[in-house]
């Protein structure tokens, strides 16, 4: 899991002679690091592939107004003669019962679910780290107990219906959803954190950092933390995927986007009565959830074939 | 010679696939053992000994190993081609192996008594007819053999709590367990300290005298090769380059490779005998030209570089090398006349 | 492998057998779907599978007849003393409850001071009254003050059976000696007398229900009357298409969408049905909000949309509301102003209006309830039809717990609520009570917050009048004033649409508009 | 003998450690959820007996519970009732929560038992399968089938089936848990399959099973999916490992070696899994439940929370925590029974 790829060159660092060389030698390092890295990912055509949706995904999400071909059917708007039309020619995905066009509002779709992925995931991630490396760093210890005691009674309960029953208690919108999934997320990442940063503590190198005397902030975050960079961006990769799916949870049971606005979930939501006849007002907006998370487990996947591969 | 060798691999070639291309490990071994023949193998770590055995007895995974060309013939009959059925009972009772690292030969899961009496159950159609007790008394009787004691606790232990040394005894009880016409053994002890890899070898070379079993030994060490075996392949980077009786090997050793591998004798185990020759084991997915040794032999000549030798009597055809200088003489006059390498 | 396929051969044999075993048993079965849940606690339901349910577990003394009257029921006769307070009711003799007990004038009177001591569910349809039974047939209710809906609200005092009731009371809850008042026991079992009894009541699923052969008017059984009614609780659009296609659901719920009916109606042996209810759907408008608090803003609204398109959006058949009760009430008074899209009209009110020269920069809310999605199209029409005449709306979903908190408080309550809003008795004064009167002010029925003292003294005094012709031009009075005074948008008269098995005999149309009786299940036929 | 005794103590002393633990955790876990029940705006005892209920009840239900008082004496006052099995009155089944969770966990337990046989027993045969025919196109079907059955949420896969099999099929029933005039088992465990076999009443348990089918496998999907992937990649991990070849070279057969001797240390990881999904899918079954009207504790929680019915919350998400603390014992447990070196290590530690 870990990847201490980068210790012989940091090592070599402490005793250089001409720093300017060596900076030199670690950029081309480094590059020829990322090169075989890419390399061995673009060997993988899953891997490649999750990359490519991501990256579709995230430009349309971006660009929606201009890559909608409907761009004001996300807004307030009406169209009754134009009402439940099949997928065709005009409107290629068809459109739901106001007559807007369910292309356009999945795109803008896009941009509420990795809004909500990227917001949760920038909440609980710092906190969820940072805690993790205290308690695994000062293992044994009174905050190690604290932190990892209040960490197991979040992890006692399936996140989704914690996250639910907060929602539940706030008013009912994206903000509040993405809080209260947050609320919920975070102990994961400590728990992943605190294993490694407990692990790693008693790795030659910190303990070389502590005896010439390196403060703890140095011995966290530029030490310990590099270390574990890629199963973190692993999981955050795989969790955009869940994120997405546990907000089109809370969508549908009508706990997070609101309409009009097109959330994924509550599209799926609204479509579900008008199964099986008009199955497009359902389905499709189902399909983009499905596109973003395969998107994101498959790039997720991919890191971690990498990462593991380079550690052996 | 007329009879049928017990174990006859000719031109074995075998590639892994990896990320990237294809690592061509075997490239054409050739290799014979007769019954109650004891044959050493020796070469540096990664020369290929270890796939040649595991291709042997096609344990090796596939994939990503590939098999490209060449023959087994494991009393007459071609072990490539056995179906699974035929492949089961052909290894254990015909055939089987000690590997190299006791520790990773055992499954960690189940108790050595587990294992053991798996393989005296399924090792031949009476066998698997016995009673439990029946299989249970040979097991003990199995690790009493390899001299480890207190055999009936040692059959409810997991391998984890076993030291190093018993773990090797056990792999070799159980290897022997079957009681096979052939052991491989590769390079049993190296990962045990000298004293402890000594005895294990003991024993190991009592137990195959007793019962008169054929054995390929693979190692390192020339001085157990010296004291054991009746024959010796020497490999490099996936060939076999010298075969020869033991003592007319350490007599007259004729590959330049073996020649090198004998100025480093005085170093025992492994990653030492390279020291002696400049230079490192090829890489393997773009493998040299002609003969793989050229780029570090003293030798070589621009033939070598072209055309891969073929194994050449020095002699007789007991002792043969694959070396362009056991040409023909005028030939290799000729050969040497195309001026040096590098 | 072969194991595996051996295993699964077993297996899918067993299905068939299984399915061959658990084959439909003879008796008639009649089952519908029910948005859930299910109160059959005659002290705790109201909504409309509670009080489909209690119309068939219990009797009353009374019975809604269709014309909108009320019958003798239980009651054979009643005397009103002169004052019109006290009410006195002669009761048919041999009425026999589910278990076998005779019903009892005692019955009554506990039934009326249960119902009102828990106050829960149409306690408050009933006007406060002291009950006594002088003997076995003969109750009397004597009344604080008259009223006209008295014998009307009869039909919400559904009878229990008082001995079975207490035999099953828990001594620990929150009624003193009355213990918990057997509501836990009354949750999943019936004290009634009524035509069908409770057979089985999973909670989360369905309530089984067997014919009461032993009813005291079981000649009024249709001769296919159902021997076994199930009311399933689930209204999810797909679920309940797959039981209609099977066979597996005579008639569905009134929730399925416009889109879902039509294609149910195209499935062999299904007809959809409809029937008025007495269910409208308003705009609530916030009369204390600018830039509604100016009846001639509220006036330009009422004409710039448009009811005809909302009418199309709705079920063939739709009716816009004429005024502001529904026109199934008694009482109700067909001519009052009615707002029909007009936009020269609009603009005209706009001008008169004082935020007429700056209406662009009061921008409105329209806030519709997240549980009921069709909603979301009228507030979308309506946030078009506005922008004609430059009024800025913003369209907002909320669940309806947020709606019935935000509108308990004024400074919560937001420019426009858009809701259904059922009468429980076929009376006019009745709903312009729950629309209008100051003392709803303060709950989800009205986000009017008219609070005025003259109007709400002017409906109580129609609602205490007895005499029913005297009542109702009162209430036709009143239904002009609100009309004029446009506190909010009357949109439509809701339709109620079931798909229905052609198995099933079924006049709703016949049958009293009150909430619960349009299944009343001895006048529903099955045919096998 | 000796060696029994001292692994039975062993046992109990690990048991007895995790009990500690756990109940600490559900400690923290109570007040968290009561935390979040009570910041709610509004009156709950007004909210439980509606906006009609008189004053003077409501004042007195107030008084019941406790509300009158600070925060931490009504957490006293409910942790105390909760200990002793009463949670409170449920606001949308008005009746106690206790008989409502005794009434719905069962249905629950047995969807998400029967999805986890499946899960197990299809995940792990399909990941077996992708392993040893691994990078044919068995495998890459395999492959293919789970990323789809990984990334399609369950509720996605339950319309599907009832369109399929319930309506354009009609081969399986679409609601609840029995027929119309299937007599019901006696009551023991509450699982309608357990009880008709335990009654002998073969045609009940038949009919319960059909109904089990479609939620169950909506269920199972996810998971199952999620199960074969891991158990391919450890299989073909471990697939390379030196003793799977040494016991090929015994002359042991295929069967063997990979029923039994690849099986077995390639299970850790997928167990450890399967528990937690199974733990999840208890909370995460509640659309799935609803679709296909089951009545089960995930719904009857979410609704819970849509009509903050808080007694019903608080409830609900403490039975799931127990089960998801039960389940990580149980993983502890056969991990350990699958895996001598941590049993080892655990004994050292003692």
């Amino acid at each position: 899991m870990l990847n201490n790829a980068s210790q012989p060159d940091h090592a070599v660092g402490r005793s250089a002679i001409d720093p300017h060389r060596l900076a030199q030698i670690e950029r081309r390092n480094r590059r020829e690091r990322w090169g075989r890295a890419w390399y061995k990912f673009s060997r993988n055509p899953l891997s490649v592939l999750g990359l490519i949706m991501v990256v579709t995904i995230t430009l349309m999400a971006i660009f929606a107004p201009f890559v909608a071909p409907y761009p004001q059917h996300a807004e307030p708007f009406t169209d009754f003669a134009n009402a439940s039309k099949p997928p065709g020619g005009q409107y290629l995905f068809g459109t739901d019962e106001i007559g807007r066009d369910i292309l356009s509002r999945c795109i803008f779709g896009f941009r509420y679910a990795l809004v909500m992925g990227v917001a949760v995931l920038s909440l609980v991630v710092p906190v969820g780290v940072l805690l993790g490396l205290v308690a695994g760093y000062f293992q044994g210890t009174i905050i190690d107990t604290i932190i990892m005691r209040v960490t197991d009674i979040f992890l006692s309960v399936p996140p989704l219906i914690l996250a639910l029953a907060v929602a539940s208690v706030l008013q009912p919108n994206l903000t509040n959803a993405m809080l209260a999934v947050s609320l919920m997320w975070w102990p994961w990442y400590t728990r992943l954190v605190y294993g490694l940063a407990s692990a790693l503590r008693n790795e030659y190198f910190v303990v070389s950092a502590e005896t010439i005397g390196a403060g703890t902030g140095h011995i966290l975050f530029r030490e310990i933390l590099p270390n574990m960079v890629s199963p973190i961006l692993t999981k955050m990769s795989l969790d955009m995927g869940w994120v997405v799916i546990i907000g089109s949870m809370l969508s549908f049971v009508g706990l997070g986007v609101q309409p009009p606005t097109p959330g994924l979930g509550t599209m799926v939501a609204a479509g579900a009565r008008f199964l099986p006849d008009q199955w497009w007002i359902a389905i499709f907006p189902a399909l983009a959830i499905v596109v973003v998370v395969l998107g994101f487990n498959l790039l997720g996947d991919g890191l971690r074939d990498l990462f593991s591969a380079e550690e052996s | 010679m007329a009879e049928t060798p017990l174990l006859e691999v000719k031109n074995l070639s075998v590639s892994f696939r990896v990320y990237g291309g294809m690592l061509r490990v075997l490239d054409g071994v050739n290799l014979t053992v007769h019954a109650g023949e004891k044959v050493g193998l020796v070469g540096e770590t990664g020369c290929g000994k270890t796939t040649t055995m595991k291709t042997i007895l096609r344990v090796v995974p596939q994939p990503p190993a590939v098999i490209n060309s060449g023959e087994i013939r494991f009393k007459g009959r071609e072990v490539l081609k056995m179906r699974q059925r035929e492949l089961t009972d052909m290894r254990g009772q015909g055939i089987s192996m000690i590997f190299q690292d006791p520790t990773a030969a055992l499954n960690p899961v189940f108790t050595v008594g587990q294992q053991l009496e798996a393989a005296i159950r399924y090792a031949s159609a009476e066998s698997r007819r016995m009673p439990r007790q029946e299989v249970r008394r040979r097991a003990v009787r199995a690790l009493s053999e390899v001299a480890l004691a207190d055999p009936e606790r040692l059959l409810d232990s997991y391998p984890a709590q076993l030291s190093g040394g018993m773990r090797q005894r056990v792999c070799i009880g159980m290897a022997l367990s079957t009681e096979p016409e052939l052991l491989i053994a590769d390079e049993p002890g190296t990962a045990l300290d000298v004293t402890i890899q000594d005895q294990v070898l003991r024993l190991l070379h009592r137990l195959v005298e007793e019962k008169h079993t054929s054995v390929i030994l693979i190692t390192h060490t020339l001085g157990i090769v010296r004291q054991i075996t009746d024959r010796v392949y020497v490999m490099y980077a996936g060939s076999v380059v010298e075969v020869a009786p033991t003592r007319r090997l350490f007599a007259q050793p004729s590959h330049p490779y073996t020649q090198g591998l004998m100025a480093a004798v005085p170093r025992l185990s492994g990653g030492g005998i390279s020291d002696g020759i400049p230079g490192r084991i090829p890489d393997y997915m773009n493998p040299p030209t002609g003969c793989r040794f050229h780029p570090r032999c003293p030798h070589a000549m621009p033939v070598c570089k072209r055309q891969k030798p073929a194994l050449l009597a020095i002699e007789d055809a007991e002792h043969q090398a694959a070396c362009f200088l056991y040409d023909a003489p005028e030939r290799v006059r000729a050969y040497q006349q195309e001026g040096g390498l590098t | 492998m072969k194991a595996l396929s051996r295993i699964l051969l077993v297996f899918m044999a067993a299905l068939l057998i299984g399915s061959a075993v658990s084959a439909q048993d003879e008796a008639r079965s009649l089952r519908i779907t029910f948005s859930w849940p299910n109160y059959i606690d005659p002290a705790v339901g109201s909504d409309f599978a509670s009080s489909t349910s209690l119309a068939n577990l219990y009797d009353t003394l009374v019975f809604p007849m269709g014309d909108g009257t009320v019958s003798p029921w239980l009651a054979e006769s009643w005397t009103i003393s002169d004052d019109g307070l006290t009410y006195t009711f002669t009761l048919r003799q041999g009425v026999m409850f589910h278990d076998g007990s005779e019903l009892l004038a005692s019955d009554v009177a506990y039934s009326f001071t249960r119902l009102k001591e828990i106050g829960e569910g149409y306690a408050y349809l009933l006007p406060a009254a002291t009950v006594a039974a002088s003997d076995d047939t003969t109750v009397s209710f004597t009344l604080e003050q008259p009223s006209g809906l008295f014998l009307p609200s009869l039909v919400r005092l559904y009878v229990v059976n008082e001995d079975l009731v207490r035999a099953n009371a828990l001594a620990d809850g929150l009624y003193g000696e009355n213990g918990d008042y057997g509501k836990e026991w009354l949750l999943t079992h019936d004290a009634g007398s009524g035509p069908y009894m409770v057979e089985e009541f999973p909670l989360a699923e369905y309530l089984q229900m067997a014919k009461y052969d032993g009813w005291w008017n079981a000649a009024s059984f249709v001769p296919n009357a159902a021997d076994r009614v199930r009311f399933i609780g689930t209204t999810e659009t797909a679920t309940v298409r797959s039981l209609m296609a099977d066979g597996e659901l005579e008639i569905t719920d009134q929730w399925q969408t416009n889109e879902a009916l039509t294609a149910l109606d195209g499935l062999d042996g299904v007809d959809i049905k409809t029937f008025p209810t007495m269910t409208s759907f308003y705009y609530m408008m916030n009369n204390r909000l600018a830039p509604l608090d100016d009846v001639h803003c509220r006036r330009a609204v009422a004409y710039a949309f448009n009811y005809q398109q909302a009418l199309a959006l709705e079920w063939p058949g739709t009716q816009q509301m004429v005024g502001p009760v529904p026109s199934t009430v008694g009482g109700h008074n067909p001519d009052v102003t009615v707002y029909t899209r007009d936009l020269d009209k609009a603009r005209e009110e706009l001008a008169q209006c004082q935020y007429g020269a700056d209406i662009a920069s009061y921008p409105i809310d329209v806030v519709w309830i997240a549980e009921v999605p069709a909603e979301e199209r009228f507030a979308l029409l309506f946030q078009a039809n506005m922008a004609d005449i430059g009024l800025p709306v913003n369209v907002i979903s909320n669940p309806w717990l947020s709606v019935v908190e935000n509108t308990s408080r004024q400074e919560t309550s937001s420019h426009i609520v858009t809701i259904y809003v059922a009468s429980d008795l076929a009376e006019a004064g009745l709903m312009l009570q729950q629309r209008y009167h100051s003392s709803t002010a303060p709950t989800w029925q009205q986000n009017e917050w008219l609070l005025d003292p003259d109007l709400d003294a002017r409906i109580m005094d129609a609602l205490n009048t007895a005499d029913a012709g005297e009542r109702f031009a009162k209430y036709a009075e009143l239904q002009a004033y609100i009309a004029d005074l446009s506190p909010s948008l009357f949109l439509y008269d809701q339709l109620q649409k079931h798909a229905v098995s052609s198995r099933v005999e079924w006049t709703p149309e016949a049958n009293s508009p009150v909430m619960g009786y349009q299944f009343y299940l001895p006048l529903i036929g099955v045919n096998s | 003998m000796q060696r029994q005794a001292d692994a039975l103590r062993r046992l109990g002393l690990f048991l007895a450690r995790r009990l500690v633990q756990s109940i600490f955790v559900l400690f923290g876990l109570s007040i968290l959820i009561f935390t979040i029940a009570r910041v709610l705006p509004g009156d709950p005892a007004r909210t439980a007996l509606g906006a009609r209920a008189p004053q003077e009840t409501v004042d007195r239900l107030r008084e019941e519970m406790h509300l009158n008082d600070t925060l931490p004496v009504q957490y006293t006052y409910w942790l105390g009732d909760a200990l002793r099995g009463d949670f409170g009155m449920s606001l949308v089944t008005r009746r106690s929560v206790t008989t409502d969770i005794a009434e719905f966990l069962p249905a629950s337990l047995e969807l998400v038992i029967f999805a986890g046989v499946l899960t197990l027993v299809g995940g792990i045969a399909l990941g077996t399968l992708s392993a040893r025919y691994k990078d044919s196109w068995v495998d890459n079907l395999i492959r293919i089938l789970s990323y789809a059955g990984v990334v399609t949420p369950a509720f996605i896969f339950a319309i599907i089936f009832l369109l399929v099999f319930g309506l354009a099929l009609d081969w399986l029933p679409s609601i609840g848990r029995l027929s119309e005039g299937v007599p019901k088992p006696p009551l023991v465990t509450g699982l309608i399959t357990v009880d008709a076999l335990l009654a002998g009443q073969l045609a009940t348990f038949w009919d319960a099973l059909q109904h089990l089918i479609m939620p169950g496998v909506a269920l199972a999907l996810g998971s199952m999916a999620q199960e074969a992937r891991i158990t391919r990649a450890t299989m073909a991990d471990n697939l390379n490992k030196d003793y799977i070849a040494a016991e090929r070279a015994l002359g042991i057969p295929e069967r063997v070696v990979m029923g039994r001797f690849l099986l077995k240390p390639s299970l850790i990881p997928t167990i450890s899994i399967f528990a937690l999904d199974f733990a999840a899918n208890l909370a995460n079954a509640f659309l799935v439940e609803l679709i296909f009207n089951w009545p089960g504790i995930s719904r009857y929680g979410v609704n819970a929370m849509l009509r903050k019915d808080l007694n019903a919350i608080t409830a609900v998400i403490l039975i799931l925590g127990v089960v998801f603390i039960l389940m990580n014992i149980v993983v502890d447990l056969v991990v350990g029974a699958l895996d001598p070196r941590i049993r080892l290590r655990a004994a050292r530690s003692d």
